[in-house]
């Protein structure tokens, strides 16, 4: 097998469609997002009505290559493996401790080094696209928080600005400082839990329940402001659902505090270790050119050295009033990855701060209707989550739930790399892997 | 401080990063000793318990008028309809005075997502989300709240900022 | 009474002295590690049985573990699977045979003590092949592989940073190496061979960074994936009996063993018994070690073999050379 | 008070079952499982000797000594050699290893 | 000092492992730290000197190797003779680690180098104060490797590669020698110290006929290390070494190592007049040898090989007269100047970028401090009063003229010739080089003076070269021989005169040849062609080499198929022939018997081979059943049989 | 009987059983741990016969070492053997005797090593052995020492370099050419 540099050949006739786009060096956003948005569509693992969508009416399965079950894929890979008596198949999951939650990879070991790992999703499809087309677009905001759960906020954030821009209505000032900062603590949330994952997959628990307790007490916060502390019910199209309640403020300065004093403790215990330090650099290297080419968005893209984030190249809820660094790693390795993370923890301390500064006065609701009939037409809108490009694209049809909503979510397009990241790595290297893509399945399995 | 993996160094390098590896695990190790002198976190829930704010949404609670010691609810039945699971049931009943109220009002608990949306839709104020988390039960049957269960008296100001102004309601539609 | 009685009465009451150690400590340090280990992670670890402080905790956990259904999956190797929790049980508890507790407090003091232990401590391996293996499951033997690699890697140095003490103290009997260290602990003289023996001991006993063969995170739980109830709790046990006998034996070879601080007035020394300062010792290298556990994340099987090969052992090699030039001045020193 | 007969005997028997062991199984390691069989028999008879024969000298135990320092490089070397017949030709069995045939 | 003489031996070590180690690291490589620890055991040694002749000796023995009742020392001893060799190999070491500072400065593998240089030293040195024959052999095999290294510097090239080869090889064949005298005396004495054998040898406790053999065999040491006739071939060879490396190795201290190895067991030599005639004839005809084959080399450092070859002659011819004192005081003179020679022929080199003395000439208004140095060196080597030569080359040849070793008389009349001829090739070679005009313009341009670095080893060597005879001259009474343990010396005024007139006829013919040109030197070339052509090609050395060691054994394989055929062949004939007359004798019964008996056996072999064959399975199991089942059988038939 | 005999017994019926199971046992995995077996019994007898040092050795080495490299062996070296499909499965006498003679070389080695056992067995009954010297004998881990590091001094230098050499060829041997670099470990 090659290594990770290059892309496998393709195993089976499904692939045979794939379009080998040219790896553009400098690519603008629009050209990057296309081409995910291009690459998703042959990928046969959602439809997506692009350019020839004609109507409510059309069979969208027509258009899509006809791929076998992935199941079979596996089974005849397995076959494969087990038939070469120098190779071990190892189940990966569904139920693994370190696969951050029910993803299956299926690996090829030869002693423990992996040659070859296939992802296998799916153990936690809820229908979600399907409901978002039966529910309200009230309640879509409410299911959108399941999608990504470590990150409802950004998910509600996508899919209000996508209605809002249905709607043609913009949000008030304070409501886009607030969704800032709700943002970022949001990011700052996941990116802590990511932490804390990370050591416990390389296997350091004590990293794991101290960056829980500081996750907790930006819950703290969130239950605060929102009165939930995971699933927030928060945005609404035009503003969000409530005001700060007093004290917001405070408490959110005083978890930025604890956060700065907090961060040289990780680093001393993890982040400088020489074991960390070991298990983390050289391992998983994506390359620039793989990292676009395959969709990879977020911390994922800018471990791999392009600084890409849509906060800058695409700003939404008046992102480009903040001063904020991209934080890039040129590496592209599981340490690369992690590093972006733990500094975009301190530029989005540095974010909220400014936010809070210049909290505008006003009212954080827009005057919009509870129950609303978006008029016809499609609308695409995505924010900076904290996994990468999160795009909600909404289909109306006049009533008042979406006729199609589709979700472009990237630990989707990070757990498809797993086919060729891993690949000459040993199994330990595998976990060390999955977790620094930090993919959460709510938003893979759809 | 860098960590630096060592490979294809020389000598004086991997003096270098044994130094700083060592330094590393040090420090490392002291940020675990002063842990060790530090108060723990947990709350040892059935002595301490966590106290949420007030208006933490854990569930929709019918809410008792302490005037009239009667629900406010009418039964008016668009928390039912603006569910979007779809839990709410209510049988509508009326009285002597012709006023609706509720003759039954479930919500399967079980299946709740506490989004509030019942509460936002409550042209009345007649629910309320409530911070009481001790919501267990030994039967599944039990998680199906009924009108008793559901029934509170809501004292003080629950939430921090007046409830119906700047409704969704009083906006109008953009042309 | 016939003379054979009066050995085999010994023998027996020594057993069972040396397995109610082993049983003790398995149940105060695994109670220990958790209050340990909870107070690191500011949590506040087991709290309700034995209140305040959870101290029955272990207890509860064992009357669990016996009550637990025993389970052997099918398809399993079932000799070896039934084996393999008494053969790593049985050598963890024969270590316990040379080690010196006290000046008169030692079940036999072997005169090849050292080179018993570590020919004891090899066992270890095989009985983790065997249940890596008998458990018919893929991680299990990825874990049992890893579990040999480590301990044939981390078994050299461990022996050659034993060599150190041995030249000090010219014996091999653990008794004569802590006589031998009444003047000076020899982990003033050693402090390399301390290091070395006491990272390859934690290498040998699995426990983190080094917990390669049970990593949790990769291989679940590695070789005890299929175990339940008493037997699973037979590996568990056998860990903490090596983790409390690693100890021991470090005591005894670096810090100078039940002998208190040599620096002390003879009138101090005398006040605390031997076997009080044997037992703290120990107790607090195992703590140190539990400390290690919680804090170092694990490391890789190819770095854990190449710091092994490649770091520890021609570290240990250089403490022996060392040693041996080192050792004319220290007996002009008059340190030894 | 052990016979010195005793211990000759059961080195002899062990012996034979190494021997049989080399002679009869096919599987490489096999045998040199079985050979490791008959050097420990080997060692037997010469602690046997050195305790009786020569009871104030250690010789016997020293060329002990001798056969594991060489049984252990033989173990290492023969299984590096089978390790390497496996990877080239992907068999371990030695009726499949006969390029010694005429 | 002197007990802790083991300092001096351990500090270049010390040097060499640092320099190796960390010397990527430090300032210019460590070159430096090379150069101050050699300073330091130059001093130390001096001090070891001083405390010597003040009457300290020293020597320390601790146990080695213990096997079984037999057990190896490891020690030093330290006598006058080690004292002088110390600051003879420091003080030469020292100049030449500064001298190639400069010399070597760029040089790709400049800390490689300067370990190697190092690590010569130090087993130089380890050879000078080893206690006994086995330590020495081991640090002589030691200065070998060091020499291998050096030589082979440049092992891009081919030449210094095949140099260093042949250097190694070559002295192999002597150290064989040198083991094998080891092992005889090991045998007989069961000691290997030398004060011991010394003790034992004076006691007369070992057998005369052993005592030559052994003696004999250790010079075969010699003869392979100080390039002793007829294992001289690879020294002028090694001259493809970097030149500083030339002035250590081969003048000063690793080819003396095997003088002063027959200096260390002279007490062996002594009582032997065979070996010390031995000594004597193999000297005098190396330095013959050397010095006729000096005068007719073009390459400037060849010149100074084969006067290496020549003088070592000497030293060894002195020892071989049976005077310590006179072979170890030429070894000391030599030392300088010939070190001396070789820097300033470096120095040379480094200006012109050849040794060829033909494309030179006219150098000395380039680099006056050279062309001093070389004639200085020059005359020394031809042994002009009062440079240090003179002295010692008279104290040799005095030595010569009273010895009453057989062969002494030859020995004599081989030295005063090689004077002649070394006074001449050294005038030819500093004319040539400095005097005259430029014969290669382009070259002769871009000379320039060495810098200071380079040229004050040069000056202190200048000093040394003009100085170093003194020690042994009436000036200093005689303080050098007193050292040594000689009594009193005889000069003999014939040996003077002859001695200075050679020299000085030698000086004269080089003048007049090349200078003034008033002999027309093909003239002389025609009409000594047969000599010329000899000599011209070293006597055929390499020829001989080649066609002995490598054709060699083709011949005696031939002669071996000859005499086969020859010899054998006929005895076998006449016995067959004998046979067929007892056989047509007894025809009819061969016939149908024996011819019957012998193919049927034949046939019974071939049909039993075919079907054993099948035996050879491949497999070895097979053979290991087959190995035990007759073993079995045996044992069986055995006990049977015993019962 | 002593105890001492008793433990003999006892131990050389372990390690000739262990030994057995060696043989004909069909996982091979189970192969390698009767030798284990025998191999400690074996190290039992050392301590029967006062070897205390050799007991430890043993254990170290073979116990040990040993069977760490023949357990990577067996793992590394062929799939159809750890499944025990290498050699016809063996369960009931009749089946096991077929196997025996089934075999290339047939009953032949089972007659050799019975042969080569009993002839040695006739031959020690019919030696006189000397008796047992009284007393027991002194540690000998020191002697051990001296004569290593005396007497035998030489061998004992050419055993470390047997290992040596042995070290040496056995990583010259299982290295991969071209480095595993490319094929396994790193991209």
């Amino acid at each position: 097998m090659g290594g990770a540099r290059t892309r496998p050949e393709p195993q089976t006739g499904a692939r045979e469609n794939v379009i080998e786009l040219p790896v553009l060096a400098e690519g603008s956003v629009e050209e990057i997002s296309g081409r995910t948005r291009q690459r998703a569509r042959f990928r046969g693992d959602f439809e997506y009505p692009g350019d020839d969508f004609e109507g409510p009416n059309v069979n969208r399965w027509q258009y899509l290559p006809q791929t076998p079950p992935v199941e079979d894929l596996l089974v005849e890979e397995v076959r494969e493996i087990e038939g070469n008596e120098r190779e071990m198949v190892m189940n990966m999951g569904p139920q693994h401790p370190s696969t951050h939650g029910v993803l299956r990879c299926v690996l090829g070991l030869r002693g423990e080094a992996i040659t070859r790992c296939r992802p296998d999703i799916g153990y936690l499809h809820r229908c979600h696209e399907k409901l978002n087309e039966l529910w309200s677009y009230q309640g879509t905001i409410a299911l959108s928080d399941r999608l990504d759960y470590l990150a409802a906020m950004t998910n509600e954030l996508a899919f209000v600005l996508a209605v809002e821009k249905l709607l043609e209505i913009e949000p008030t000032e304070r409501a886009d400082y607030i969704r800032v900062i709700c943002s970022e603590l949001q990011r700052i949330a996941s990116h802590l839990l990511f932490f804390g994952t990370t050591a416990l997959d390389l296997g350091a628990v004590t990293p794991f329940l101290h960056s829980f307790r500081e996750r907790e007490a930006v819950y703290d916060v969130f239950e605060y402001i929102s009165g939930a502390r995971l699933l927030y019910n928060y945005m609404r199209f035009g503003g969000v659902r409530t005001d700060f309640p007093p004290g917001t403020d405070k408490k959110i300065r005083e978890v930025l505090d604890l956060l700065e004093n907090r961060l040289p403790e990780y680093h001393d215990l993890l982040s400088y270790n020489p074991i960390f330090a070991v298990r983390t650099q050289g391992v998983g290297v994506l390359s620039r050119d793989d990292a676009i080419a395959w969709g990879a968005a977020g911390p994922v893209l800018r471990g791999s050295g392009v600084a890409y984030d849509l906060r800058k190249a695409d700003p939404y809820s008046g992102y480009e009033k903040f001063d904020f660094k991209v934080c890039v790693e040129e590496s592209g390795d599981v340490w690369a990855r992690f590093m972006v993370r733990m500094k975009e923890i301190e530029e989005s301390i540095k974010i909220i701060r400014q936010a809070l500064d210049g909290l505008p006065e006003g009212d954080a609701r827009g005057q919009v209707p509870r129950f609303i009939k978006p008029p016809p037409g499609e609308v695409y809108a995505r924010v900076e989550g904290p996994r990468g490009e999160l795009g909600c694209y909404v289909v109306s049809d006049g009533s008042d739930k979406p006729y199609r909503c589709h979700w472009r979510t990237p630990s989707f397009h990070h757990v498809s790399l797993l086919e060729f990241v891993p690949v000459g790595h040993l199994v330990a290297d595998v976990v060390a892997i999955i977790g620094s893509m930090d993919p959460v399945f709510g938003e893979v399995d759809k | 401080m860098e960590a630096a993996v060592t490979r294809n160094r020389s000598f004086r390098d991997f003096l270098i990063y044994l130094y700083r590896a060592a330094r590393a695990i040090v420090l490392g190790h002291a940020v675990t000793l002063k842990h060790l002198f530090r108060r723990p976190v947990t709350i040892r829930y059935p002595e301490e318990e966590y106290h949420a704010t007030p208006w933490h949404r854990t569930y929709p609670a019918l809410v008792i008028d302490e005037a009239t010691r009667e629900l406010k609810c009418t039964a008016c039945m668009s928390c039912e309809r603006a569910c979007p699971p779809g839990i709410i049931a209510i049988e509508r009943a009326q009285g002597e005075d012709k006023k609706t109220y509720p003759g039954e009002f479930w919500i399967d608990m079980l299946r709740c997502m506490e989004c509030g949306i019942c509460v936002e839709v409550c042209p009345f104020d007649a629910l309320e989300m409530v911070p009481e988390y001790k919501m267990t039960a030994y039967h599944p049957d039990d998680g199906i709240f009924d009108k008793e269960r559901l029934a509170v008296v809501v004292r003080g100001p629950k939430t921090p900022w007046p409830r119906r102004k700047g409704s969704y309601l009083e906006g109008g539609w953009p042309t | 009474m016939p003379a054979w009685l009066v050995t085999l009465g010994w023998a027996v009451l020594k057993a069972s002295l040396i397995l109610g150690f082993v049983l003790f400590n398995a149940l105060f340090l695994v109670w220990w590690e958790r209050k340990f280990a909870a107070r690191i992670q500011s949590r506040v670890g087991p709290q309700r049985t034995g209140r305040p402080f959870g101290y029955l905790q272990s207890m509860a956990d064992v009357f669990k573990l016996l009550s637990k259904e025993d389970v052997v999956p099918a398809r399993v190797d079932r000799w070896m699977y039934v084996l393999a929790p008494i053969v790593i049980f049985v050598p963890a508890v024969l270590v316990y045979v040379v080690v010196p507790f006290g000046p008169n407090l030692i079940v036999q003091d072997l005169n090849i003590g050292i080179l018993y232990v570590a020919a004891v401590t090899s066992f270890t391996m095989i009985a983790i092949v065997m249940a890596g293996w008998a458990a018919n499951n893929k991680y299990s033997v990825v874990s049992a592989m890893r579990a040999a690699a480590q301990l044939v890697a981390y078994e050299v140095p461990l022996v050659l940073a034993v060599i150190g003490p041995v030249m000090l103290a010219g014996t091999l009997s653990l008794q004569g190496i802590v006589r031998a260290q009444e003047g000076l602990w020899y982990i003033v003289v050693q402090p390399l061979g301390f290091l070395v023996f006491l990272t390859a001991g934690m290498a040998e006993l699995n426990r983190a960074p080094f917990d390669l063969s049970e990593a949790e995170s990769e291989l679940v739980a590695g070789y005890n994936i299929e175990y339940s109830g008493m037997r699973w709790s037979f590996f568990f046990l056998a860990e903490f009996s090596n983790l409390v006998a690693v100890s021991a034996i470090a005591t005894t070879l670096f810090l100078g063993g039940w002998q208190a601080p040599w620096f002390l007035p003879a009138a101090v020394k005398g006040l605390i018994p031997p076997v009080v300062w044997f037992l703290a010792k120990t107790y607090f290298l195992v703590t140190v070690i539990m400390w290690i556990r919680w804090t170092l994340p694990r490391v890789r099987i190819d770095q854990l073999l190449d710091f092994g090969w490649k770091f520890l052992l021609p570290v240990s090699l250089a403490n022996i050379a060392l040693t041996g030039l080192l050792f004319p001045v220290l007996v002009r020193l008059g340190w030894i | 008070m052990i016979p010195l007969s005793w211990v000759l005997v059961s080195a002899a028997l062990l012996f034979g079952l190494g021997l049989y062991g080399a002679l009869a199984r096919t599987n490489a390691v096999r045998i040199l499982i079985a050979i490791e069989l008959m050097l420990n028999a080997v060692n037997l008879n010469l602690v046997g000797f050195s305790r009786y024969l020569s009871p104030h000298d250690v010789t016997g135990q020293v060329f002990a000594l001798f056969v594991i320092t060489v049984a252990a490089a033989e173990a290492a070397v023969g299984l590096a050699i089978i390790l390497m017949i496996v990877r080239q030709r992907d068999v371990s069995d030695v009726d499949r290893i006969n390029l010694l045939k005429w | 000092m002197t007990e802790h003489a083991w300092l001096i031996v351990v500090l270049p070590l010390v040097s060499w492992l640092l320099i190796s180690a960390f010397g990527r690291r430090l300032k210019n490589e460590g070159d430096w730290l090379g150069v101050v620890t050699i300073g330091v055991t130059l001093v130390l040694s001096l001090v070891v000197l001083w405390e010597v002749a003040g009457g300290a000796a020293t020597r320390v023995s601790v146990p080695w190797l213990v096997m079984g009742d037999w057990q190896l020392d490891m020690g030093y001893l330290i006598d006058p003779l080690a004292a002088v060799m110390l600051v003879v190999v420091t003080a030469i070491s020292f100049l030449v680690h500064v001298y190639s500072m400069g010399y070597m400065h760029g040089d790709a593998r400049y800390r490689r180098y300067f370990a190697t240089l190092s690590f010569f030293t130090f087993s130089m040195l380890g050879l000078v104060v080893a206690d006994n024959l086995i330590l020495l052999f081991f640090f002589f095999e030691l200065v070998g490797l060091a020499s291998y290294l050096l030589i082979g510097h440049w092992y891009e090239n081919l030449g210094p590669r095949l140099a260093s080869l042949k250097a190694f090889i070559v002295t192999r064949i002597g150290d064989l020698a040198f083991l094998v005298g080891l092992a005889v005396l090991v045998l007989a004495t069961g000691t290997t110290g030398i004060p011991e054998l010394r003790e034992l040898v004076e006691h007369h406790q070992v057998p005369a006929t052993v005592l030559t053999l052994a003696a004999i065999l250790v010079f075969g040491g010699a003869v392979g290390k100080s390039a002793q006739f007829p294992l001289h071939v690879w020294l002028p060879d090694a001259m493809e070494g970097p030149t500083p490396v030339s002035a250590l190795i081969h003048a000063a201290t690793m080819v003396a190592a095997g003088v002063y190895l027959v200096a260390r067991s002279f007490f062996l030599f002594e009582p032997s007049a065979t070996a010390l005639s031995v000594v004597a004839v193999i000297g005098g005809i190396t330095a013959l040898l050397g010095a006729t084959i000096g005068v007719l080399q073009t390459d400037m450092k060849r010149v100074m090989a084969y006067s290496t070859v020549s003088q070592l002659g000497y030293m060894m011819m002195a020892l071989g007269v049976g005077s310590l004192v006179a072979g170890m005081f030429h070894l000391w003179t030599h030392a300088f100047f010939k070190a001396l020679l070789f820097l300033a022929a470096g120095s040379v080199m480094h200006a012109m970028h050849t040794m060829e003395m033909h494309s030179m000439g006219g150098l000395y208004r380039k680099m006056p401090v050279t062309a001093w140095a070389t004639i200085i060196g020059g005359l020394a080597l031809a042994g002009v009063w009062p440079l240090a030569g003179f002295y010692s080359k008279e104290e040799i040849l005095n030595a010569a003229f009273y010895s009453g070793v057989s062969g002494a008389g030859f020995a004599f009349w081989a030295g005063v010739i090689s004077a002649l001829l070394t006074a001449f090739y050294m005038t030819r070679a500093v004319i040539l080089v400095f005097f005259g005009r430029p014969r290669d313009r382009h070259r002769y341009e871009h000379a320039h003076e060495s810098p200071p670095v380079m040229t004050v080893p040069l000056a202190i060597l200048m000093v040394l070269a003009v100085t170093a005879g003194w020690v042994n001259a009436p000036i200093s009474h005689h303080w050098f021989g007193k050292l040594l343990g000689e009594a009193e010396v005889h000069l003999a005024p014939i040996v003077t005169v002859l001695a200075v007139g050679a020299t000085l006829l030698g000086v004269a013919a080089g003048y007049a040849i090349y200078a003034l040109r008033l002999v027309d030197r093909r003239a002389v070339i025609n009409a000594l062609r047969p000599v010329y052509t000899l000599v011209r090609n070293k006597y055929y050395f390499d020829e001989l080499y080649n066609a002995t060691v490598l054709r060699g054994s083709l011949r005696l394989a031939e002669w071996a198929a000859w005499f086969d055929q020859r010899v054998i062949d006929w005895l076998v004939n006449a016995v067959g022939y004998v046979a067929v007359k007892l056989s047509e004798a007894a025809g009819k019964f061969d016939l149908s018997v024996v011819d019957g008996l012998v193919n049927g056996a034949a046939a019974v072999t071939v049909g039993a081979g075919r079907r054993l064959r099948t035996i050879q399975t491949g497999f070895v199991q097979t053979y290991i059943l087959t190995f035990f089942a007759a073993l079995v059988v045996g044992l069986v038939v055995f006990q049977l049989w015993r019962l | 009987m002593t105890g001492l005999q008793i433990a003999f017994l006892a131990l050389s019926a372990v390690m000739l059983f262990a030994a057995w199971k060696v043989v004909t046992s069909d996982i091979i995995v189970h192969a390698a741990l009767w030798m284990v077996l025998s191999f400690v019994a074996v190290a039992g007898i050392f301590l029967t016969l006062h070897a205390e040092f050799l007991f430890a050795v043993q254990l170290l080495v073979y116990a040990g070492a040993i069977t760490a490299l023949v357990i990577f062996a067996i793992m590394l070296s062929d799939i159809r053997e750890l499944r025990g499909e290498g050699e016809p499965a063996g369960a009931g006498l009749g089946r096991r005797v077929r196997r025996l003679v089934s075999r290339r070389l047939g009953l032949a080695p089972a007659a050799v090593a019975v042969g080569f056992a009993a002839v040695m067995y006739s031959v020690y009954r019919a030696t006189p052995w000397p008796g047992l010297p009284p007393g027991d004998p002194a540690p000998s881990t020191l002697a051990i020492g001296r004569e290593l590091f005396g007497t035998y001094v030489v061998p004992f230098e050419l055993a470390s370099i047997v290992l040596l050499v042995a070290m040496v060829g056995a990583i010259v041997l299982t290295l991969r050419e071209g480095g595993r670099e490319k094929e396994e470990k790193r991209p």
